[in-house]
């Protein structure tokens, strides 16, 4: 049997056996969901040759399934992280009931994503991809009365998208008389020419995704509400596939560029730069007046992914790297840091940081997860983050000349400290309040995962050549042709270089003698304290006195930052949403319910055929 | 080499030295006496070209400086920070209030006598002292600092018994939480 | 690598170099305030005694982990971002690790020290230590805006992302960027007078406010480290100043003795010039508020900032 | 509308007569009216009937020939294949009335029904259902 | 016995006559008879599709005259498809309500089973027939069945709705027969081969009138806007299985009248775009007056509505591709539409108020329903890998072919309109409340085997759609081939390749 056929076979049946053994045996659900994910895992890797395709026809339809290395990219990322989401959710879900709902649409949705890696044509790629969006929907809205209005929302929203993409593909068919991508890319579909509104709608539909600009305002609440095993996928991975899409799209529309459409490109590359920059901002100070950690997780993928955009709207060699690079460290980072808000939640009943705080002791494998994961979100040296970051500022200035988008984007990613400090703070710093006395570290099958996800990004950031590799290979598919990377060498169009490990290493050395010698100096002598024991004016705080600074941790910012706060988004489309249902509600007016105005209506709709039968019809 | 007993003394000078030329003041405004406390720090007198200087908590601060009467319920958060404070720390009682009571000897709300309570390095004396005796008591404070005579937070911990039960008896409700040392 | 040793030796030459200014600075300071308001003030060795003083202090306390981290997170902070700012241009002795596009990583960099620190107080659970936190994280959106533009102005002006490079430009038109862009430059100075949180933007110690901010709860040892790494800090911050708008210091074609000691004496001079901006401004204004100083600069400075960047592109 | 009646007159003039036409289209306009603007229910039923009543008519005027004899071959009609009635129309006509007497019986057998649960029998007050 | 199209009408109208006789024997024969009717129904169909799959036209000339003279019955593989969809829908449907207490409780005559039998033969025979007046009198037996049917609760509502149809209903067919009177006097014929052949003889003026008194006429019972107010009525009053009947057969047979009069009757142009722009209009308005609906029987109703516009704007395309995006489109809304009403009915009949919020949370108290009307919604919104999908992007293909982007768009806006009131009534199924369901009203078994069917079919086509579109493909070119519909019936019989 073809590999492909068996993987989406394992999935399938993997989401149907997780379904029955939950009526049988519940705790065995998760089990047989890691299981799946791990034989196709390792099928996938061990079994699938890149750049060999199978075709076949599915009702009257060519198709073609296949790996590139562009997709084997995102390949890894999806299938590494799902492998550790999923061993994650084992102890995670263990208490929920309704657990076969919950995996097999969990095996649903990663079928989905690896549908759309491996699919050729765009049929098969919208066919997993709403495979994924309505099975990750039924996940969102896994949570009931709480996530009820937002699983309707990324419904919608994710529907818009698709159905975007599918006007696209449609007229590609129709335009260019092909569904298979690389011929339609061949065929000048994207040459941004003719059918501008091609590339367009496909990059409207990736950008639901995504979470674009006016299009994410599903995302926060859908990452939020969602159980946060699987919203490491969500965000993590899931999102990826916006990027995948929107990669694919832009580099055949730049590849094409030419002196005639030159204008349009130049138009599409500042937007999406701009609308990825403003996605980064607005995104990232609503993350940071958040009191739910999840809540503010979510807002900062969305700002992550603004960046992830800019990156891939330079269309630029070291643009396009860095949003790859970025991409797979934020599916990465963001992982480990939902899936410590998935520990802290399990493990203390909320994320409302407002009612918790002083985690570190309770809980220190999961606040170094968080804490090295913070590191590399908000960009700091030598983690991953920053090397993605430093690509992406050097594109802009160097390459793209887009000035004023690296300020929004520094801007946005110096805020990103804020709420970076303010979930650590919110979750692991702070009093050590009554409430959490009696919490544990988490299980240790939540533990691996997350602390295999810290070590990648420690790993990463020493040696970004590691993912440089796959990525220059990516790169080679979309048409860029000389990324021949050294490891950890960087160079810029100016010709200059950065030798990244040489930093780390820098860093390393001093890192290691200064806190060897500090160390040892220091913890002569030392006494520990508890939290209580804090200089409050000599005053002696009772128990039950709350002393940990979370409401509002970031007010004088918002006033100094109020008219960024003024309209937000999410307004504007509740407006556009409450106009639309006037709209409907008018409309079905026009059944009166009084029988004799139907019959009105016969005679009218009669008579004016007959007045304009002339105009109507021919012979 | 540090062992050795002539090099002790160097560095005990040099270390001793370093103590008494930057004395952090947590000035703890009891009673009437922290007016003068502006005073002494302020382009007049100067207490700054001792290298005193105020200190905004306890964990920074070496000097403890009780300006005044001290009241029973006040005691309970002197008490708090002097034991908050890192060693080696000093106590200054400031006006006469703190060496026997002074004006308000026959309160029923103060405390009489500071060093009952906490050690205290150096009292200055007067109702209110002015500040040219305040800087005198930090010289004072200086010359027992380079002496080495002046760590009486180690005296605090050993005889923590004895103070503990002077404590106890003014502070009737004692809540104070129990410091591992 | 043969010169491996000469490194580590000018690694070690700088921390030291970097550490005695700062402090030096730092007591300058104090006994210049202390003359302006009619004071005889304290030494300018001040600052080292009380760093002695803190370092011999007998007990320490520490909150837990990140609170023993804190300090040794700031020092590693500064000694890195140290060793990679050129301190005199060219020269053997003070061989900088500076590479071609470290101004953004200077840029992130800086901010490690302050995340450490901002953990450090975040654990010990002391209120006053978050708010000001939360201060200075508000406080460094600010600034960084214009700081940013004026940094991208040069980026522009001299296609180049390297402080090393910046540097060699200016030495070798004998134009400062100060002059070539001047609005650049005033952005970052006003940006400069945030960073150096001298009043009127003391709002994150906030003395009298906020006990002392983020190190409320820090004595002894920790508190000294600290003190160094923020004197470092301070170094760092003129040095890069001096090399990325006054024409830096130091000659590469003469690396010999007398010159380098020329160089460093022409470093101290345009640094403490420098330093005196923010001095000088905090001795004639009160405490801002936190929005106040946040909108401070978004104003004019990030104007200036922009008109730099145009003017970068059009010149 | 005018024009191809004309044509169906023009072609069938020498045979039917314009009253069959006149009055089978009046019915039909009548019933109309009563269909669209009567408000009680039974007068609507009516109003249907008489439409129905009037194509039914219409009906039999197309199929019928001036002098025409029944379809029926029988002696003394040996021309009837010449000039008999179309029986196709007659025909049609007898299923459609049979159809619309079943029509009216289930709208009355509603009607009935409707004025018991709502003790009226306006259409505009019958209006539970609606939007 | 060899198998013929008369099988379809005698059978049926034997066993109605039959039933009650044979009741005195066993009154549970009753309910079974029709089932067994329904079932030897579905072998007809089965064979003659495999016929007429293979020679392209079976005609059955009755009663011995032939064709343009006496009364023919007319399979061609588009009408043979449809018929087999009916009858196997009206199998399932038989199966759903076997035992349904909700009928079994109210129906003291046990005329149930017998007029919702007659109903589909009634339709059956609208799409067997080729005779134009023929196909008017099995019209009316549909109505009237159907209105029966409708107001089959004696509740004021079921009265109500009936009457509204009955109304609109009359109109219907007084315009159908008018229509056929004027073609009568025009080509003096009831066979519609014969009509078609005649056509082009006929001035366009009579022509195009003609046209839109059956468009009216047909476009009543096909549910085009403005003349479907009677189907939201009797789509939420009628019983559960006649509201399924109603979506899956009632409202083919409507289509076909519609469709068989446009491609094979008539040839005039701009009736194409006529369509589309019918269709257009019809979706968006029922589309949009879906979303704020309370009783979800309603939201369905109009809901089918808006899907009976897509077929129209598929087959108002008019190409290949097109035709047989249509008639995907109708078989998906047959069997998507049959199961939304079997199980939308069940979970109306629990709620107390008749609105979709008083059913919160009962998918833990009916889960198969739940799961089986959750599939059912993302099949009809066309989401992959179901059914629905295909003949959503078929109908997109087709509309992309002629470059249409404008319909695309406007038919994909709808459809979010569509995921709007779905996800919303799913949403709803699955929310978790305190609130206890008591009371329940459950399926019995074989009602729950009717809808696992629908659902599995709906399942199977979706990830192998090849199954069927083969046939369909097939019966789009004969459908479009209108000279050898004429010539079949006319000439020679013999049958095209």
């Amino acid at each position: 049997m073809n590999i492909f056929f068996l993987i989406i076979l394992i999935f399938f049946s993997g989401a149907i056996l997780s379904f029955i053994i939950n009526r049988i045996a519940p705790k065995f659900s998760g089990i047989t969901t890691f299981v799946t994910i791990a034989v196709v895992s390792f099928l996938f890797f061990t079994q699938v040759e890149i750049n060999s395709i199978t075709q076949f026809s599915l009702g009257g339809i060519q198709m073609q399934f296949g790996v590139n290395n562009y997709t084997y990219i995102f390949a890894i990322l999806v299938l590494g992280l799902s492998l550790l989401a999923s061993l994650f959710s084992i102890k995670y879900m263990q208490d929920n009931d309704r657990l076969g709902y919950f995996y097999s649409n969990f095996i649903l949705s990663i079928a989905g994503m690896v549908g759309i890696i491996f699919s050729r044509d765009f049929i098969s790629f919208f066919i997993f991809w709403e495979i994924m969006t309505w099975s990750s929907y039924l996940i969102v809205i896994y949570d009931g009365a709480r996530s009820s209005r937002s699983g309707l929302k990324y419904m919608i929203f994710s529907a818009i998208g698709a159905y975007a993409m599918l006007t696209a593909i449609v007229s590609i068919k129709g335009s260019y008389g092909t569904f298979i991508i690389s011929e339609a890319i061949e065929n000048g579909a994207f040459n941004f020419t003719d059918h501008i509104y091609i590339p367009i709608m496909l990059l409207v539909g990736f950008a639901v995704k995504a979470a674009l600009m006016p299009l994410h305002v599903w995302a926060p609440n859908a990452y939020s509400k969602s159980p946060m095993s699987f919203t490491a996928i969500f965000s993590g991975a899931m999102s990826k596939m916006g990027i995948l899409g929107m990669g694919l799209v832009l580099a055949s529309v730049y590849s094409h560029s030419t002196d005639e459409n030159a204008f349009n490109v130049l138009i599409l590359r500042q937007i999406l730069g701009w609308l990825g920059g403003i996605t980064a901002v607005m995104a990232t100070i609503y993350a940071l007046i958040q009191t739910d950690a999840k809540k503010l997780l979510a807002y900062s993928s969305v700002a992550q992914l603004g960046y992830i955009i800019v990156g891939l709207s330079t269309g630029t060699k070291l643009g396009v790297m860095a949003a790859l690079f970025l991409a797979i460290i934020h599916a990465v980072f963001k992982g480990a840091l939902f899936m410590v808000a998935g520990a802290v939640e399990r493990q203390v009943g909320t994320t409302d940081m407002t009612k918790i705080s002083g985690l570190i002791r309770k809980m220190p494998f999961t606040f170094f997860t968080a804490l090295v994961s913070i590191i590399a979100l908000a960009g700091i040296p030598p983690l991953g983050g920053f090397v993605g970051k430093w690509m992406l500022y050097e594109a802009l200035i160097t390459e793209s000349n887009n000035y004023f988008l690296v300020i929004v984007i520094f801007f946005s990613s110096t805020a990103a400290f804020m709420y970076s400090y303010r979930f650590l703070f919110g979750l692991f710093l702070g009093q050590e309040e009554k409430e959490i006395e009696h919490v544990k570290e988490a299980p240790v099958t939540m533990i691996i995962p997350m602390v295999i996800l810290a070590l990648i990004l420690i790993v990463t950031g020493v040696y970004p050549g590691i993912l440089f590799e796959p990525i220059a290979q990516g790169m080679q598919y979309l048409g860029y042709s000389d990324v021949n990377w050294d490891m950890s060498v960087l160079v810029n169009v100016w010709g200059e270089e950065s030798n990244m490990a040489y930093i780390n290493l820098t860093i390393g050395v001093v890192f290691v003698v200064i806190f060897i010698f500090l160390t040892l100096k220091n913890l002569k002598g030392t006494r520990y304290v508890g939290t209580k024991d804090i200089s409050t004016s000599g005053e002696i705080p009772t128990e039950n006195e709350n002393l940990t600074f979370q409401l509002d941790f970031f007010k004088p910012f918002q006033r100094a930052a109020a008219p960024l706060y003024k309209r937000s988004m999410d307004k504007i489309w509740n407006d556009l949403g409450n106009a639309l249902e006037a709209i409907f509600d008018f409309t079905r007016r026009i059944y009166t319910g009084n029988g004799q105005t139907y019959a009105l209506f016969v005679i009218i709709f009669l008579v004016i055929l007959l007045i304009f039968k002339n105009t109507l019809f021919t012979n | 080499m540090i062992n050795d007993k002539d090099s002790q003394k160097i560095v005990d000078y040099i270390q001793n030295f370093a103590r008494k030329q930057s004395l952090f003041v947590m000035a703890y405004g009891t009673g009437c006496g922290a007016i003068e406390i502006p005073a002494t720090m302020t382009s007049r007198y100067d207490a700054e070209r001792f290298g005193i200087r105020g200190a905004a908590t306890p964990r920074q601060a070496d000097v403890l400086l009780i300006t005044g009467y001290l009241a029973t319920k006040t005691l309970k958060r002197v008490i708090r920070v002097y034991e908050q404070m890192q060693e080696p720390k000093y106590v200054i009682g400031f006006g006469s209030c703190t060496i026997n009571g002074g004006m308000y000897f026959d309160s029923y709300n103060t405390i009489n006598a500071l060093e009952q309570y906490i050690p205290v390095d150096v009292y200055i004396n007067g109702c209110m002292p002015r500040p040219e005796s305040v800087i005198s008591g930090f010289v004072k404070l200086q010359e027992l600092i380079q002496q080495g005579k002046a760590d009486n937070g180690k005296k605090y911990r050993e005889n923590l018994e004895w103070y503990r039960t002077n404590q106890k008896k003014i502070i009737k409700n004692w809540k104070m939480p129990d410091y591992n040392w | 690598m043969e010169d491996l040793g000469l490194k580590i030796f000018g690694a070690i030459l700088t921390t030291i170099l970097g550490f005695t200014v700062g402090m030096t600075y730092g007591g300058i300071v104090r006994k210049l305030t202390a003359r302006v308001q009619n004071r005889y003030g304290p030494p300018f060795y001040q600052n080292f005694l009380d760093l002695l003083k803190l370092q011999v202090k007998k007990t320490n306390i520490a909150h837990g982990f990140m609170g023993h981290m804190a300090p040794v997170w700031i020092i590693i902070a500064a000694v890195t971002v140290l060793l990679f700012i050129p301190i005199l241009n060219g020269n053997l002795w003070f061989p900088n690790m500076s590479f071609h596009g470290d101004l953004i990583f200077l840029l992130y960099m800086m901010v490690f020290g302050s995340l450490g620190m901002a953990l450090g107080a975040g654990q010990s659970g002391n209120p006053n230590s978050a708010i000001g936190v939360s201060r200075g994280l508000s406080q460094m959106v600010g600034f960084e805006i214009p700081f940013v533009l004026s940094l991208v102005a040069l980026m522009i002006q001299y296609e180049t992302t390297s402080v090393q490079e910046l540097t060699q430009i200016q030495h070798e038109t004998g134009v400062w960027n100060a002059i070539s862009n001047p609005f650049a430059f005033l952005a970052a100075l006003f940006a400069s007078l945030g960073m150096f949180r001298y009043s009127p933007f003391d709002i994150v110690g906030a003395p009298a406010e906020l006990a002392s901010g983020p190190v409320s709860e820090f004595g002894g040892k920790y508190l000294g480290t600290m003190m160094s790494g923020g004197a470092i800090f301070a170094f760092i911050k003129l040095t890069l100043y001096v090399h990325l708008f006054l024409g830096g210091a130091g000659n590469p074609d003469n690396t010999g003795i007398i010159a380098t000691l020329l160089g460093l004496g022409v470093l101290l001079i345009k640094t403490f010039t420098l330093y005196m901006v923010p001095v000088f401004y905090g001795w004639i204004n009160p405490r801002y508020r936190t929005e106040q100083a946040i909108q401070y600069f978004w104003r004019w400075p990030t104007a200036l900032g922009i008109i730099g960047v145009i003017w970068a592109v059009y010149s | 509308m005018q024009e191809e009646f004309n044509e169906i007159f023009l072609k069938y003039h020498d045979i039917i007569s314009l009253g069959v036409y006149g009055t089978a289209i009046g019915l039909i306009l009548i019933g109309l009216y009563a269909v669209l603007m009567k408000k009680n229910l039974v007068k609507i039923v009516i109003g249907l009937t008489i439409i129905d009543a009037g194509i039914h008519l219409l009906f039999i005027g197309i199929g019928y020939i001036n002098g025409g004899t029944a379809p029926i071959f029988s002696p003394g009609y040996e021309d009837a294949a010449k000039r008999m009635v179309d029986p196709i129309p007659q025909a049609l006509v007898l299923t459609a009335i049979v159809i619309g007497f079943a029509v009216t019986a289930v709208a009355l057998s509603l009607v009935i029904r409707l004025y018991k649960h709502h003790h009226t029998a306006k259409i505009d007050q019958i209006k539970s259902l609606k939007w | 016995m060899v198998i013929t199209p008369i099988h379809y009408i005698v059978v049926p109208l034997i066993a109605a006559f039959a039933i009650p006789l044979l009741s005195k024997i066993h009154k549970e024969l009753f309910r079974i008879v029709p089932g067994i009717v329904m079932f030897y129904n579905i072998i007809i169909s089965f064979v003659l599709m495999k016929e007429v799959n293979e020679v392209g036209y079976i005609s059955e000339i009755i009663a011995g005259w032939e064709a343009p003279w006496g009364i023919n019955l007319m399979i061609t593989p588009f009408s043979g498809f449809l018929a087999s969809l009916i009858s196997v829908l009206g199998f399932l449907i038989w199966l759903y309500q076997y035992r349904f207490k909700k009928v079994i409780d109210v129906d003291e005559i046990k005329s149930y089973g017998i007029l919702q039998m007659m109903m589909i033969t009634g339709a059956i025979g609208i799409i067997i027939t080729g005779d134009i007046f023929n196909l008017f009198v099995f019209m009316e037996i549909v109505a009237i069945t159907a209105v029966s049917l409708t107001s089959f609760y004696r509740g004021r509502d079921g009265a109500e709705a009936g009457f509204k149809y009955l109304l609109i209903g009359g109109f219907a067919s007084a315009l159908i027969l008018l229509a056929i009177l004027i073609l009568y006097t025009q080509v003096g014929t009831l066979n519609m081969a014969e009509i078609a052949e005649k056509m082009h003889t006929i001035p366009l003026g009579i022509k195009s009138t003609i046209l839109i008194l059956f468009i009216v006429g047909f476009g009543i019972e096909a549910e085009m806007f403005p003349l479907n107010g009677w189907a939201p009525d009797a789509y939420s009053q009628a019983p559960g299985p006649t509201s399924a009947a109603f979506a899956g057969i009632v409202v083919k047979a409507g289509i076909y009248g519609l469709i068989r009069v446009i491609y094979t009757l008539f040839d005039i142009e701009g009736a194409f775009d006529f369509l589309i722009i019918a269709g257009l209009v019809t979706m968006i308005i029922a589309e949009f007056s879906a979303v704020k609906q309370k009783n979800l029987k309603r939201m369905l109703a109009y809901s089918s509505i808006g899907q009976m516009g897509l077929v129209l704007i598929a087959f108002g395309i008019g190409t290949k591709t097109a035709v047989f995006a249509a008639l995907f489109l109708m078989f998906n809304h047959a069997i998507i539409k049959s199961l939304l009403f079997m199980t939308g009915s069940i979970l109306m009949y629990n709620s107390k108020d008749k609105t979709i919020s008083s059913i919160h949370g009962i998918a833990k108290n009916l889960p198969f329903v739940s799961i089986m009307f959750a599939i059912g919604a993302f099949a009809i919104v066309g989401l992959p890998p179901f059914s629905g999908f295909w003949s959503k992007l078929y109908v997109l293909t087709a509309a992309a072919d002629k470059e249409m982007i404008m319909l695309i768009i406007a038919i994909l806006g709808v459809s979010i309109v569509e995921i709007v009131y779905y996800f919303r009534v799913v949403n709803k199924l699955y929310f978790a409340t305190d609130i206890e369901h008591l009371d329940i009203f459950k399926p019995s078994n074989n009602s729950l085997i009717a809808m696992g069917i629908l659902t599995i079919t709906i399942i199977v086509i979706g990830f192998y759609p090849d199954l069927i579109t083969g046939y369909l493909h097939n019966a789009a070119d004969i459908l479009l081939d209108r000279s050898s519909y004429i010539d079949f019936v006319l000439k020679a019989n013999v049958p095209i390749q």
